[in-house]
């Protein structure tokens, strides 16, 4: 046989160290994340019973509970989303669809990068003064809702942003050279073909929402009681869970911590789920 | 025989790169002219100032005019959308939409207002019949057209395309990825085509051109050298570049 | 000519009212994050310049002095500031990598059900508040690195021990909560990567490691950037996570030394601290944001740089 | 008095308190007609802001003050001593909780102190420390970093890591004053709540820190002062000497407040009060 | 004549579409072989089972065997990389990598151990000069590929191919995008590369088969109709079914 022989498998040395290296970095990322998670649920699930998911705390009682503050943070979330999703994306579609590439451009990619970095104590307090007092929403959830808005728009606009960058230009073409306008063509191709990319931006969004909780404890409150009504809770101090563990940290109280951690951990994976199925519905590149 | 599309003077810059040069071209109606020049000459660039499709790529400078219907292009008074709904496009890559075949030929139709389903059905039917594709894909019009192969992907963007009932249609070599079976159907397309509307085509393939098309252009870097009856050119070309050119003996 | 054939330049109208709307309120949208950063850049250096002024610029920045309830009160904030620096950089160092070959592997190398298993994981990771990740710092990782630092620092006199809470730890709670979004943000755009491109560096003959870091990493560069620079912002702007691990004692930033940063200086202080003092945390977070402007600036640059090479 | 002024001192504050106000307002006007007992007749809403560690306090007072008026929501942020003040001057709500004295500064302002309990201080270490008692002295050295080991103290061959509160701190405000320490100390670790100095004492061998008396529990070592013991009855004859009070702050004094305002200072200083104040672990002030 | 490539019963499944039905086939060394038939019969699917790029493809389903030079290509023993160095693809859509036309070339070179700045500048200058390219694109070597138009792209992605020195050369329809003038340069560039390669062109031109190739194979559906030395196939088809599609009756 000649001596080129398909057969011989060759040992490429810088193959098998990245490999390796990729190996093991996913290895440590993972063993890492679910350590993390296991040791959270370790200490948490012992805590979680049918008084600590359905009542508010009492201090009359003695007794502890976090209903008041999972109802906040839906609350926060789903107010939260409501204004930043929708701005997030229309600012990603301005900047790439319709402004012209050029110093505007970059000044807004720059302005939402560095709204990315900024501390969230820092939000807290502009928040407090802008929101809480010049437009005296006091400690709410709409006080909150804003400030996060400020926090997750960069989050959001660059994965938006990023998932448009990755539709092909064809399908552009294709469109408008068969007479489509603009607005048509992004709503019928561009953000069904960039839907996934945005949800995975949504959902770590989320991640923010329900993890934040110095930027929340000035704007929305501590707040822990039931709402009072549909609409006036947006008005009312709302607490959500991260505020409730941070409180409860604070104290010392870690099972308390632990035991919210968890509820957390599920509500966020039911977010999550409820994303991936809605990633699939909208994935139009899948061949049915 | 009406001039459809005039232009005058045209020139196109891509930045520093001067793609189109002067060029002088009148494109009758209810003619076929093939445009026919080496690889990046600028029968493409061409092609897509006819239905403004240039105004996408960054850094384009157009001069000159062009007058459809004796209505210049561009003008700032056009509305872009309304002319590509008259000026029709296959692009030289298909490119399908990542939807159902059904959805991707009753884009252009629902984009223009039309509902009714079953008047949609019917030209989603007869524009797939149109660029040969029916017998093919009709038991799977609800399925992604990504799962196409390549030819019959581009002959659903001619479907796509012919959905829209367009007066002029620029086709950028919309049969060089079809087999000759398919080709043949799209030529005697055109050759019904024609009959109502006015077809611009970019082709490699001569046979093809002296076999569909009523004029010819030979563009040779940015420039027009010749623009004859197709007979004509191919017979008794008046210039040396167009002869060695459609002898084979170029370059 | 065809008399019936609509003009093209008929009825901009009707094409108007909704492309005009669609396009006036994205340009909205746009310029509302301008309009956020503006407004927040106004109110940090409202409430940060007057104390730069009162104390001086040169003893804030440069001072390494830091009582502000003393009398007189000393606002130095030179550590910090390394503190910050060292932190973060070291964070970027270790996380940045980790999580891009943590993404390769979900993008590229693991089998499809380990990667479609793992990667909702991850994403749940995403959503655990900052203060757990303290937490478990505080509980489990400060402990492992007082050991050590017994070890290292046995019969030092000079040497103030820190109950492991110190530089390390905070940098390796900050490499881990920038993991999920390093390895979020990379994977969805290495999976973006047109997949011809694979095809034809494997066609050929190359394996599929070349592949990735000739092929697929440089096509994803401008999305792996992204993920890099938002772990940089959220490694930088963090501090719940770390006010407890780094033991927020003002010192030089060595690895066994109790430290503080720009962000935990604030939050640790902001909600006790008043007059003079609070003024000078605002500063403190002006200091802040002009290293997060810089650290933008320069990772731009350096990606405008690369992207340049294809023009 | 005016309806609106019923549910809040101040009048900017809008929000939350809009929507009791327009409420208060109505059925304020109805009970003038009616006029039943005073008590029954309290509607709206009282916001206190500020320090963490009154949170326990502060959350009980708000529920056990709900229960006698069904009728007034109390909400209580917790925000820090200096938020709280800073935003009752602000107005933005009706009273600043503040777990240290108020700064001349702020008294300037307007803010009024309004001592309503004392809290004691406690001292921990972790639980296998077998140090149970230290001396004044001994307290000052090791936190002005003179003695760095437990052996010194008759301990264990191990060294002190030392646990304290940020700056600005109610807490460390009051434990350094108390010991002639201000700013003498050398902290090892500074950090910001109560409960994370308890995590520390709890899981490293050799901590020292102080806390709050109202969160000790079995995972931390207290230590007797003096051979004093940590408890009510020693704080409040004086032979504990580490204790801080809990001030409850108005922009004004409490006569110049709403009626809901002095309601709640009344309820404060009522016998249900101070049983309140002793069961959240605290020691009652009497004016 | 040796056969380099033996192709034996091979199946190839996407799923459920039985894409290839017992195909077997023979390549001769130093000939081109042409593979015609009418779009999606599966020329590009054989065609991809010769290098195993099908084995990306998720939920392909393969069974026969593929002998290169003997080797059985789908032996667990395989190094998929040397096979593909060895067997070396030119794609339907040009595709070329977003970095340098120079880096473009260099590619595979590079992959294969070549560090030498002059030994690569050579290698990169003979790759484009044989895929008829260096004149456009020598004094913008270091530009970006993507820059270039579609025809000039192909011909790239054809220098690349040839950079890493093929044994056996597989073409899908790389010509399609090409102007006459490129494809005659490319076609008689094949002409010398059969002295020393094996080349499998697919391609829907019937003249450029009979152009070029020495054996021509006729797919329909997922079937050999027909392989024969292509001048007996195009005079003398014996499949009914052969001669339709070359006459262009069929349909
Ligand atoms: N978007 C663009 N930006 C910059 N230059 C371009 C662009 N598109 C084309 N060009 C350049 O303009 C010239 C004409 O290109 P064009 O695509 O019109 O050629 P073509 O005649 O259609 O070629 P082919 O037959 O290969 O498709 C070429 O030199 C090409 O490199
Ligand atoms: N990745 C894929 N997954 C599923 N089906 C596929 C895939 N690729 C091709 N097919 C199907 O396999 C059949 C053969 O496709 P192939 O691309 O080989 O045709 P072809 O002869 O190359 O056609 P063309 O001339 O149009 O390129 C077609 O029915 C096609 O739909
Ligand atoms: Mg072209
Ligand atoms: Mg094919
Ligand atoms: O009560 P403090 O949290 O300020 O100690």
């Amino acid at each position: 046989m000649n001596k080129n022989s398909i057969y011989q498998k060759k040992i490429r040395m810088s193959d098998q160290v990245l490999k390796m290296l990729i190996n093991l970095c996913a290895a440590l990322a993972l063993a890492l994340l679910a350590g993390i998670m296991g040791y959270v649920f370790y200490r948490g699930i012992p805590q979680i019973n049918w008084q600590f998911l359905s009542t508010v705390q009492s201090s009359a009682k003695g007794t502890f509970g976090i209903l008041g503050n999972i109802i906040n943070t839906l609350y926060m979330i789903v107010i939260t989303l409501l204004i930043a999703a929708p701005v997030g994306i229309g600012s990603a579609i301005y900047l790439n669809e319709y402004a012209r590439p050029g110093k505007l451009v970059r000044a807004i990619e720059f302005t939402t990068e560095v709204l990315s970095g900024i501390p969230s104590i820092i939000f807290g307090l502009f928040g407090m003064v802008v929101f809480g007092r010049l437009f005296g929403l006091s400690y709410s959830v709409l006080t909150g809702s804003f400030t996060l808005t400020l926090m997750i728009l960069p989050l959001i606009t660059r994965s938006t942003q990023e998932a448009l960058k990755t539709v092909p230009d064809s399908y552009r073409s294709g469109a408008l050279g068969i007479g489509a306008t603009k607005w048509y063509m992004i709503r019928t191709i561009l953000l069904p073909s960039a839907m996934p990319g945005i949800l995975t931006g949504i959902i770590l969004a989320v991640g923010r929402i329900v993890g934040e909780s110095a930027a929340l404890l000035f704007t929305a409150g501590s707040g822990f009681q039931l709402p009072g009504g549909l609409f006036s809770k947006l008005f009312e101090s709302s607490g959500t869970m991260t505020i409730q563990l941070y409180l409860s940290m604070t104290k010392g109280k870690y099972n308390q911590a632990f035991g919210i951690a968890v509820v957390l951990l599920i509500i966020v994976l039911g977010i999550n789920l409820l994303a991936r199925y809605l990633t699939s519905r909208f994935d139009v590149t899948r061949q049915k | 025989m009406n001039i459809k599309i005039a232009t005058s003077d045209l020139n196109l810059y891509y930045g520093t790169n001067h793609a189109l040069k002067n060029i002088n071209l009148d494109l009758y109606e209810n003619q076929i002219t093939a445009l026919i020049g080496p690889s990046g000459c600028g029968k493409s660039t061409y092609l897509k100032t006819l239905n403004r499709m240039n105004d996408l790529v960054p850094g384009v400078k157009i001069d000159g005019k062009i007058l459809l219907d004796g209505e210049d292009i561009y003008s700032p008074k056009v509305d872009a959308t309304l002319l590509r709904k008259k000026v029709g496009m296959v692009f030289q890559q298909p490119n399908p939409f990542p939807m159902s075949i059904y959805d991707n030929i009753a884009y252009g139709p629902r984009i223009h207002g039309i509902k009714n389903k079953a008047r949609l059905d019917e030209i989603v039917e007869n524009s797939l019949r149109g660029a040969a594709l029916w017998d093919e894909v009709h038991d799977r019009m609800k399925k992604s057209a990504l799962g196409l192969s390549g030819g019959q992907q581009q002959r659903l963007c001619i479907a796509r395309a012919l959905a829209v009932e367009p007066e002029v249609l620029l086709m950028d070599e919309p049969t060089s990825a079809l087999d000759p079976i398919s080709t043949l159907k799209i030529e005697d397309l055109m050759g019904e085509l024609k009959k109502k509307y006015t077809v611009v085509i970019v082709t490699h393939n001569m046979q093809q051109a002296t076999r569909i098309a009523d004029y010819t252009a030979f563009f040779l870097v940015g420039e027009i050298i010749e623009y004859a009856p197709t007979t004509e050119l191919f017979s008794r070309p008046k210039e040396k570049k167009t002869e060695d050119y459609i002898t084979g003996r170029f370059g | 000519m065809n008399k019936n054939t609509p003009s093209i330049f008929a009825n901009r109208k009707r094409k108007s009212a909704v492309e005009k709307t669609a396009q006036y309120i994205f340009t909205g949208c746009g310029f509302l994050a301008i309009l956020a950063v503006l407004s927040i850049t106004a109110y940090m250096i409202i409430s940060g310049t007057p104390a730069l002024f009162k104390v001086g610029i040169l003893e804030i920045l440069f001072g390494n002095i830091w009582t502000p309830t003393a009398d007189p009160a000393s606002f130095g904030i030179l550590y910090v500031i390394l503190t910050s620096i060292a932190g973060t950089f070291l964070a970027i160092l270790i996380g940045v990598p980790i999580g891009l070959f943590t993404a390769i592997f979900l993008a590229e190398t693991a089998p499809p059900k380990l990667a479609a298993a793992v990667r909702p994981a991850i994403e749940l990771l995403a959503g655990i508040p900052s203060v757990i990740y303290g937490l478990l710092g505080v509980m489990i990782l400060n402990p492992l690195m007082y050991k050590l630092e017994l070890k290292i620092f046995e019969g030092s006199t000079t040497h103030q021990f820190s109950g492991g809470a110190n530089l390390i730890s905070a940098v390796l709670v900050l490499a881990v909560m920038i993991l999920p979004t390093v390895i979020n943000i990379s994977e969805s755009a290495l999976r973006a990567v047109p997949k011809h491109l694979k095809s034809a560096s494997l066609a050929l003959g190359a394996t599929q490691i070349q592949t990735i870091f000739k092929v697929i990493l440089p096509a994803a560069k401008s999305g792996v950037m992204t993920a890099i620079v938002l772990g940089c912002g959220r490694a930088i702007g963090e501090a719940m996570a770390i006010t407890l691990v780094s033991g927020s004692s003002v010192n030089i930033p060595l690895p066994f030394n109790s430290v503080r940063f720009l962000t935990t200086a604030i939050v640790a202080e902001m909600s006790y601290a008043e007059g003079l003092h609070r003024e000078v945390l605002f500063t403190v977070g002006l200091v802040l944001f002009a290293f997060i402007m810089i650290i933008n600036i320069v990772l731009n640059r350096i990606f405008k740089k690369g992207a340049a090479g294809h023009e | 008095s005016e309806p609106s002024s019923v549910t809040t001192a101040a009048p900017e504050t809008k929000g939350t308190t809009e929507a009791g106000t327009t409420e208060a307002g109505k059925s304020s006007a109805g009970a003038e007609e009616t006029t039943a007992e005073e008590k029954t007749e309290l509607k709206g809403s009282v916001i206190m802001a500020g320090s963490t560690s009154m949170e326990k306090f502060a959350n009980a007072l708000a529920e056990a003050f709900m229960e006698d008026h069904p009728d007034v929501t109390v909400q209580a942020e917790f925000t820090g001593s200096s938020a709280g003040v800073e935003s009752v001057l602000a107005g933005q709500c009706d009273i600043g909780n503040s777990s240290r004295n108020l700064k001349d500064e702020e008294k300037g302002k307007g803010a009024v102190e309004n001592i309503v309990a004392i809290d004691g201080i406690a001292v921990v270490t972790d639980p296998s420390n077998t140090v149970d008692n230290l001396t004044k002295e001994q307290l000052i050295s090791i936190y002005t970093g003179e003695v760095t080991n437990w052996s010194d103290l008759g301990g264990s061959n191990m060294p002190i890591v030392v646990v304290g509160r940020e700056a600005g701190s109610g807490t460390r405000g009051a434990f350094e004053e108390i010991l002639g320490i201000e700013d003498a100390c050398k902290y090892a670790n500074e950090l910001d709540s109560t409960g994370a100095v308890m995590a520390k004492a709890a899981s490293i061998p050799g901590a020292i820190g102080y806390v709050s008396l109202d969160v000790i529990d079995e995972s931390v070592n207290v230590l007797k002062l003096e051979g004093i013991e940590a408890n009510e009855a020693n704080i409040k004859d004086g032979s504990y000497f580490l204790s801080r009070p809990f001030v409850m702050a108005t922009k004004g004094e409490i006569s110049e407040q709403n009626e809901l305002v002095q309601a709640l200072f009344d309820y404060v200083h009522s016998d249900k009060g101070t049983e309140l104040i002793s069961s959240v672990g605290l020691i009652p002030v009497t004016e």
